[in-house]
């Protein structure tokens, strides 16, 4: 085992450690806090491996923004009321679902590459950047309209009216649970 | 017969392959305007539709002539990967009914759509019924969705003529299921609304849908085998890629997905409920072209492709068919709905049409693709009569009292006369050859056939024939024959004129030359049957 | 030198851990985390055939930044989505009965 | 009774007159096409392009037929300058069937071609005169086509030598008489007769479509010398003897012969031009032209030729007497049809190779002389008295004199009194049967000469009944004068449209008045019952028969005492009838026909239709279960997932992806 490979396992370890937590955490902040570790832990890997550009863009979009947007998101939706976890019997199929997701999973990647060592050649930061700005550069540039257009649409889609309906006198009327919470928010 | 072909060949254009898009572009274009048009906000005027429609489908007839003469061979690469070619190659099984296609298509977009009426009452006897005012004369007005109505027309008519000229199983089978949905709407949406439609028209997607799929599964599997969709291909191969067991599946799948089209007893149920809802030209196109893909799909596909599989199956569809021939015909008697009654005699006329393909020799086959065409005709001169008939009525059912057709519309009356004579048989008119083509090569049939049970079928059908003639006569007695005059209906209008006088004539010069159509399909049942 | 399986194996734990995520959490923005350990299963994937077998093949890291942002941009319409829904309904509950219909009934009375 | 020698027919025989050489016109087809497309173009036209004419349809009509008489009689010039007197004709080209052989052609020999002219004469005849009968007619044109069409037909059928052929025109035959029959569409009668006549003849053309069919494919062809020949080689054979007795049946169903017999009474509400040409010389004949064709095969088969022996006798014997006890005189003349016409297929049944056919065809010639005339006589003498039933009749030939002779003349031809023509042709079926019967004929020969020998006294019994009530002195002779003074007017004009006739004459003398034409006709038809003789004695008829003139003067002699006793018996009778000494129940159910048709209705009609019930609820119920069981099946598995599938997210969502990991975990293992 090499050096890297310790590393690895380390990282790797905390990573998995914290998505154990975050999936199974009663608690909805931690989940989402534990997420964050989860993400991090990703981008230790990916640093790891060798693939700089690749951490910091995780760290920067997914710590940075995702995260928050996850965090706001739970503060708006005041998740207090709602239970967390399911009953036991659907966390018993969980289970399954996610073990058996595991098992094809890991034993399709394994059975495929090996436990052999191999010596990490990723592309360099230039090669990528050529890349990116390069052969595919349209796409790139798509994606940013991509980008524009969920911006766009968030705001839309959140700022919508109840039943999609723009005439407030054909809204249905206000189920009274709403009522009792923007109550308790004013 | 070939003379006339070359001289033919000297007075057309030689256009090659664009024949074919003279053919079926029109239809493509008239059906994907009419589609957008009639989405718009202020729909154009109905005679804009029914011309637009009417001139397509001319123009594509007159394609559809050029390519008949001409015969172009389109072979283009369509998915390579699985070995699809774009093929059109017509000959001379296809020829007849590309022909048939065109006029019948000419003649369907003609007719006018009738809108939803009330149904009136009709008193059950004379002294009930008040004299009523004459029914002001059946012309086109504006009924909604007549754009779209014509839309599904020309796609049918497209779907039909692609089928038929495909040279690749493939394009014919998207030729096949192209005729579905548009067919469905008519029905669903244009049918009667007396009577159930929706019904109708379930039953019509759910056979024709189980029909196709198990054709489609036929296709299959003969494609693997081959390692080509190429229909000349399996034709020349004869089966031998298949062995015998897979041979008798192949068959027995794809001659039970073109029995539920043709239709072929005891898969037939479906055809009456759907022709007593279509509308006429739904019917017509139905009766004419789309139980037509049935039969030329089982020649097509199964005779020359799986012989095997086919001989050892045919006595059984042999026996089917002449039950179908004796079962219909016993159904007219009494059925009490005309245009139920007729679509009942469209299935004993394909009972002929499949004894004879089933009877495995020339003179069966020439006889069952003669019936073929000479049924298309038929049919679709009887229901642009019936189809008439009901709306001017408000119904079809023959237990009312109606008017006698030869005292108020002698018009109507004659081409009805016709039509069922034509239909039970009679010698000058197009159905007779068919029916004793068939009755002789099914007293003698290939020898690899039991005779003994051929001869019995031979015996079964010919009492068919008289049966023919027995529902004729109660016809004819119900609404021909008889001194009311009341209440009066409207004679045929100058499309239903022309639209009968068009196929009476077709049925007549078939009837008295039937050399004319044997000819052309006689060099292709050589290459199937001959060896 | 490095053993790709160890990175394999994380990617395997990881979606099982998104899979179960997804199925058992009632909270709506809960499963979205799950998906997004999903994601980040794929991103790790990805990162690891680039750097250990693509023989310098940019195009797997590029990949992955692609997903990366696509990801993103995904979180924010799903996020929008769940607002919505909050302010339709009042709760995030995907475990709730999906509408209150009578059952059945009223699916192919046609005959 | 001194012993008479025998006569040999040969030596009554007209002499060869050598006929004068005429051009030969090379024009296109022979004159057997001539005729049959000329009328059946008549036909055609006479259906879609006169338009509103009356005037322009009888010209089609009329001129359709003329052309088949002069190409006919052409034919008969243009036979004698052919060597072997046959002539083939081919005609739309051979059917491309493959292994069997259909060429369609046509053969004309002596014995057809004279068929052939009386057919296109008594049509002529018969369009000159429906012109005149159904002047007031609005459907006149449809008429004169469809008579135009029938007449195609029977030529077709004559001169066909492909089974194909004869069945084409056979068929059409028999669509034509529908029409016709039905003709008066309006009297449910006339509707009910036309569908009668149709379907009884259709069903038993199923024996005849089948025996040409089991004859066609054994031989290979279609071609009617062909098959003769083809079968004639192979001997007697159980197919054989099976096509020709499904053959007879399809026979006796056309020609009217026991148990097809009811539809031709039926038949007569039917205009009367339309009985005349049904009776006469096309339907009801057509069956002796195609055994005749058939001959030779059916001298093979000694079971059919019992067959139809037995049903000729039945039929000949049993519909003589019938006509005798009939209450209207063209159901009086429409039984003697059905026993005459078995009298010619009764010939065949008798006949052996020796005498050969002839004798049916000479007397189908004969028969159909003096029956058109004695149609179109009744029907006129109806016109002017407003009726055929023996009441209104009575008297008619003394109040229309003009009717006398022509009355007369017919009944003495068809009791077979010298010298008219039913008289020669009646002696040649007598001669032709007794030679069957003494040479090779066996049973069938035997029952065939005892019953002519019945039949001969009955026809004359039934021939003196008419003529009695016709010739009835009037009880006062101005009568009739005073309501139609003068002997009958006619019209010159022939063409002209009724509407002018009307004006100049008044519609009742209008429709009384008779047309030239028509009236010519009738005269034309009289001369031949005498005349016809002649053409029996042509020297061109086939091979020879012995005349037995004991036989004859016995059989003379039985006419003459069943007459008297007609006489006799009428004496008492007001009306001078006969039949009015028959028990009134026995003379209802002769004029019912022994209620033949109330046993077609219990033993076919009722049954088919019973199953025909059967059938369609079987249909409804059972064989479309399965598409209706396809909905409700559908339906109910439906129902059963919309039961079992959650109705939360997140096991549905579970489902969803254990579904998924499954799929993945198959991809894998099975690579």
């Amino acid at each position: 085992m090499s050096g890297l490979d310790v590393l690895f396992c380390a990282v790797a370890l905390v990573t998995a450690g914290s998505a154990l937590l975050s999936v199974t955490s009663r608690q909805v902040l931690h989940a989402a806090l534990w997420l964050v570790v989860t993400l991090g832990g990703l981008a230790g890997c990916y640093l790891v491996l060798g693939a700089e550009l690749v951490a910091l863009v995780q760290l920067l979009v997914y710590v940075g923004a995702v995260v928050v947007l996850v965090l706001f998101a739970l503060m708006l939706t005041r998740s207090g009321g709602v239970p967390v976890v399911t009953t036991v019997p659907q966390r018993v199929a969980a289970g399954l679902v996610g073990a058996g997701t595991t098992v094809v999973l890991g034993g399709a990647l394994l059975s495929a590459f090996g436990w052999r060592s191999v010596p990490v050649d990723g592309a360099s930061n230039e090669q990528v950047a050529a890349t990116i700005f390069g052969t595919d550069v349209w796409p790139f540039e798509l994606l940013s309209v991509l980008l524009l257009i969920a911006l766009v649409a968030a705001v839309a889609v959140a700022r919508a009216p109840v039943g999609g309906q723009d005439d407030p006198s054909q809204r249905p009327d206000t189920p009274p649970e709403i009522e009792a919470v923007q109550g308790d928010a004013s | 017969m070939s003379g006339v072909r070359a001289d033919l060949l000297a007075l057309v254009p030689d256009l090659g392959a664009w024949w074919y898009a003279l053919a079926l572009a029109p239809l493509l274009l008239a059906a994907a305007m009419l589609l957008v048009v009639g989405q718009w906000p202020t729909r154009p005027g109905h005679r804009v539709v029914h011309r637009t429609s009417l001139v397509a489908a001319t123009v594509s007839a007159i394609g559809v002539a050029g390519v008949a003469v001409d015969r172009p061979v389109v072979e283009m690469s369509w998915i390579p990967s699985l070995g699809v070619w774009f093929s059109l190659r017509p000959d001379g099984l296809s020829v007849p009914l590309l022909l048939l296609t065109a006029v019948v298509g000419v003649v369907a977009t003609a007719l006018h759509l009738h809108p939803d009426r009330e149904v009136r009452t009709v008193a059950v006897d004379l002294e009930d019924s008040d004299p009523t005012a004459p029914i002001p004369v059946v012309k086109g007005i504006d009924v909604p969705g007549l754009a779209t109505y014509h839309a599904c027309l020309q796609l049918v008519l497209l779907g039909a003529l692609l089928a038929f000229l495909a040279g690749d199983a493939l394009l014919f089978f998207v030729g096949f299921e192209l005729v579905l949905v548009p067919m469905w709407i008519l029905i669903s949406r244009y049918g009667d609304p007396t009577s159930d439609r929706d019904g109708a028209a379930v039953r019509f997607l759910l056979v024709t849908v189980v029909g196709s799929s198990l054709v489609l599964l036929g296709i299959l599997a003969v494609a693997t085998a081959t390692g080509s969709t190429d229909l000349q291909v399996w034709a020349a191969q004869g089966g031998s890629a298949l062995g015998r067991s897979s041979q008798l599946a192949v068959a027995a799948a794809l001659l039970v997905g073109f029995a539920l089209k043709v239709p072929v007893f005891p898969l037939h149920t479906w055809l009456p409920w759907v022709h007593a809802t279509a509308p006429t030209a739904g019917s017509v196109l139905l009766a004419a072209v789309l139980l037509k893909l049935g039969t030329y799909g089982m020649v097509r596909l199964v005779v020359p492709v799986v012989p095997e599989g086919f001989t050892a199956w045919a006595p059984l569809l042999a026996g089917l068919g002449v039950t179908g021939i004796v079962w219909a015909s016993l159904v007219c008697l009494v059925e009490r709905d005309l245009k139920r009654l007729i679509a009942w005699s469209s299935i004993a006329h394909l009972g002929f049409v499949v004894l004879g393909i089933a009877s495995g020799t020339q003179a069966g086959l020439q006889a069952a693709l003669f019936g073929n065409v000479a049924h298309g005709l038929i049919s679709a001169l009887l229901f642009v009569v019936v189809g008439g008939l009901k709306h001017r009525w408000g119904g079809a059912d023959l237990s009312h009292g109606h008017a006698a057709l030869r005292e108020v519309t002698p018009h109507l009356g004659l081409a009805l006369v016709v039509g069922m004579a034509a239909s039970s048989g009679l010698p000058g008119l197009a159905g007779f050859w068919g029916e004793i083509g068939s009755v002789l090569a099914a007293w003698s049939p290939s020898p690899d056939r039991p005779d003994g049970w051929f001869r019995g079928f031979a015996v079964v059908a010919a009492v068919g024939g008289a049966l023919a003639v027995a529902y004729t006569v109660r016809v004819l007695r119900e609404v021909w024959f008889g001194e009311r005059l009341e209440p009066r209906i409207p004679d045929a209008v100058l499309t239903e004129r022309t639209a009968l006088r068009l196929l009476g004539v077709l049925v007549l010069l078939l009837g008295l030359v039937p050399t004319l159509l044997l000819s052309i399909t006689a060099p292709f049942v050589e290459g199937v049957l001959v060896r | 030198m490095i053993r790709p399986a160890l990175p394999y194996l994380l990617v395997a734990l990881l979606a099982g851990l998104g899979a179960y995520g997804i199925l058992a959490r009632r909270h709506a923005v809960l499963v979205l985390i799950g998906v997004e350990l999903l994601l980040g299963a794929a991103g790790l994937l990805l990162v690891t055939v680039a750097q250990t077998g693509a023989g310098g093949d940019a195009g797997p890291a590029v990949l992955t930044l692609f997903v990366i942002t696509i990801a993103a941009a995904e979180v924010v319409v799903a996020l929008a989505v769940l607002l919505a829904l909050y302010r339709a309904r009042g709760h995030v509950d995907l475990h709730a009965e999906l509408d209150d219909r009578p059952r059945g009934g009223e699916v192919g009375d046609r005959a | 009774m001194p012993d008479l020698p025998d006569l040999d027919w040969s030596d009554l025989q007209l002499p060869d007159v050598p006929l004068p050489d005429l051009p030969m016109l090379d024009l296109w087809g022979g004159p057997a096409h001539w005729a049959i497309l000329a009328t059946l173009l008549a036909a055609l036209a006479g259906l879609g392009l006169t338009g509103r004419s009356n005037r322009l349809g009888a010209w089609v009509g009329v001129g359709g037929a003329l052309t088949a008489v002069v190409a006919t009689l052409w034919q008969l010039y243009t036979l004698t300058q052919i060597r072997g007197s046959e002539r083939e004709l081919g005609t739309i080209g051979g059917l491309a069937l493959g292994e069997l052989e259909a060429p369609l052609r046509l053969l004309v020999s002596w014995p057809t071609a004279l068929v052939a002219v009386t057919v296109a004469a008594v049509a002529l005849v018969v369009q000159g005169y429906a012109r005149w009968y159904l002047w007031y007619d609005p459907r006149y044109r449809p008429f004169a086509a469809t008579v135009s069409l029938f007449t195609a037909a029977m030529l077709l059928v004559v001169h066909s030598d492909d089974l194909l052929l004869t069945l084409v025109g056979w068929e059409v035959m028999g669509w034509c008489s529908y029409l016709l029959i039905g003709h008066q569409s309006t009297r449910s009668a006339a509707a009910r007769a036309a569908g009668k006549a149709l379907l009884v003849t259709r069903t038993a053309d199923i024996g005849f479509v089948l025996g040409i069919v089991a004859l066609a494919t054994g031989a290979g062809t279609t071609r009617t010398t062909e098959v003769v020949a083809h079968w004639s080689d192979v001997g007697a054979s159980p197919t054989l003897t099976t096509a020709l007795c499904l053959l007879v049946v399809g026979v006796a169903g056309k020609s009217a012969l026991f148990p097809f017999q009811d539809w031709l009474p039926d038949a007569m509400e039917g205009p009367t031009p339309a009985s005349a040409l049904i009776h006469a010389a096309t339907m009801v004949a057509a069956g002796t032209v195609v055994l005749a064709q058939l001959f030779d095969l059916l001298v093979l088969s000694g079971t059919a030729r019992t067959l139809l022996a037995v049903l000729a006798c039945v039929t000949m014997i049993g519909a003589a007497v019938l006509a005798f006890a009939q209450a209207d005189l063209k159901r009086l003349l429409a039984w003697s049809t059905v026993s005459q016409v078995a009298l010619m297929l009764a010939v065949l049944a008798a006949a052996t190779t020796v005498t050969g056919p002839d004798a049916a065809l000479q007397h189908l010639v004969a028969h159909a002389w003096f029956k058109a005339l004695l149609f179109l006589t009744t029907g006129w003498l109806g016109v002017l008295v407003g009726g055929t039933a023996m009441a209104v009749v009575t008297s008619g030939a003394r109040r229309y004199r003009v009717l006398r002779h022509r009355f007369g003349w017919g009944l003495l031809a068809l009791a077979g009194v010298p010298p008219f023509v039913g008289f020669f042709s009646k002696e040649l079926i007598l001669g032709t049967a007794e030679a069957g019967s003494a040479g090779a004929g066996g049973m069938a020969s035997v029952l065939v000469l005892a019953s002519v020998g019945a039949s001969a006294p009955l026809t004359a019994a039934y021939c003196m009944r008419a003529w009695l009530v016709l010739n009835r002195p009037t009880a006062i002779q101005g009568h009739a004068a005073a309501y139609h003074p003068g002997p009958v007017d006619r019209i010159d004009d022939f063409f002209d449209e009724p509407q002018i006739v009307q004006e100049a004459e008044g519609v009742e003398r209008a429709e009384a008045a008779i047309s030239s034409s028509a009236r010519m006709g009738t005269s034309f038809l009289m001369l031949m019952t005498v005349l016809g003789g002649l053409v029996l004695l042509l020297p061109v008829w086939g091979p020879q028969v012995h005349l037995d003139l004991q036989l004859t003067l016995a059989t003379l002699l039985l006419m003459a005492v069943s007459a008297l006793l007609v006489r006799l018996a009428a004496g008492g009778v007001r009306t001078r009838d006969a039949a009015a000494r028959i028990p009134a129940a026995a003379s209802l159910a002769a004029e019912r026909g022994l209620y033949a048709d109330t046993a077609y209705r219990a033993l076919v009609a009722t049954p088919v239709l019973a199953l025909a019930r059967a059938v369609a609820w079987f249909d409804d119920q059972v064989l479309d279960a399965w598409v209706r069981g396809a909905g409700v099946g559908a339906r109910l598995l439906g129902r059963v997932g919309d039961l079992t599938s959650p109705r939360r997210a997140t096991p549905a969502l579970a489902l969803v992806l254990a579904g998924v990991v499954v799929l993945a975990g198959i991809g894998v293992m099975v690579p």
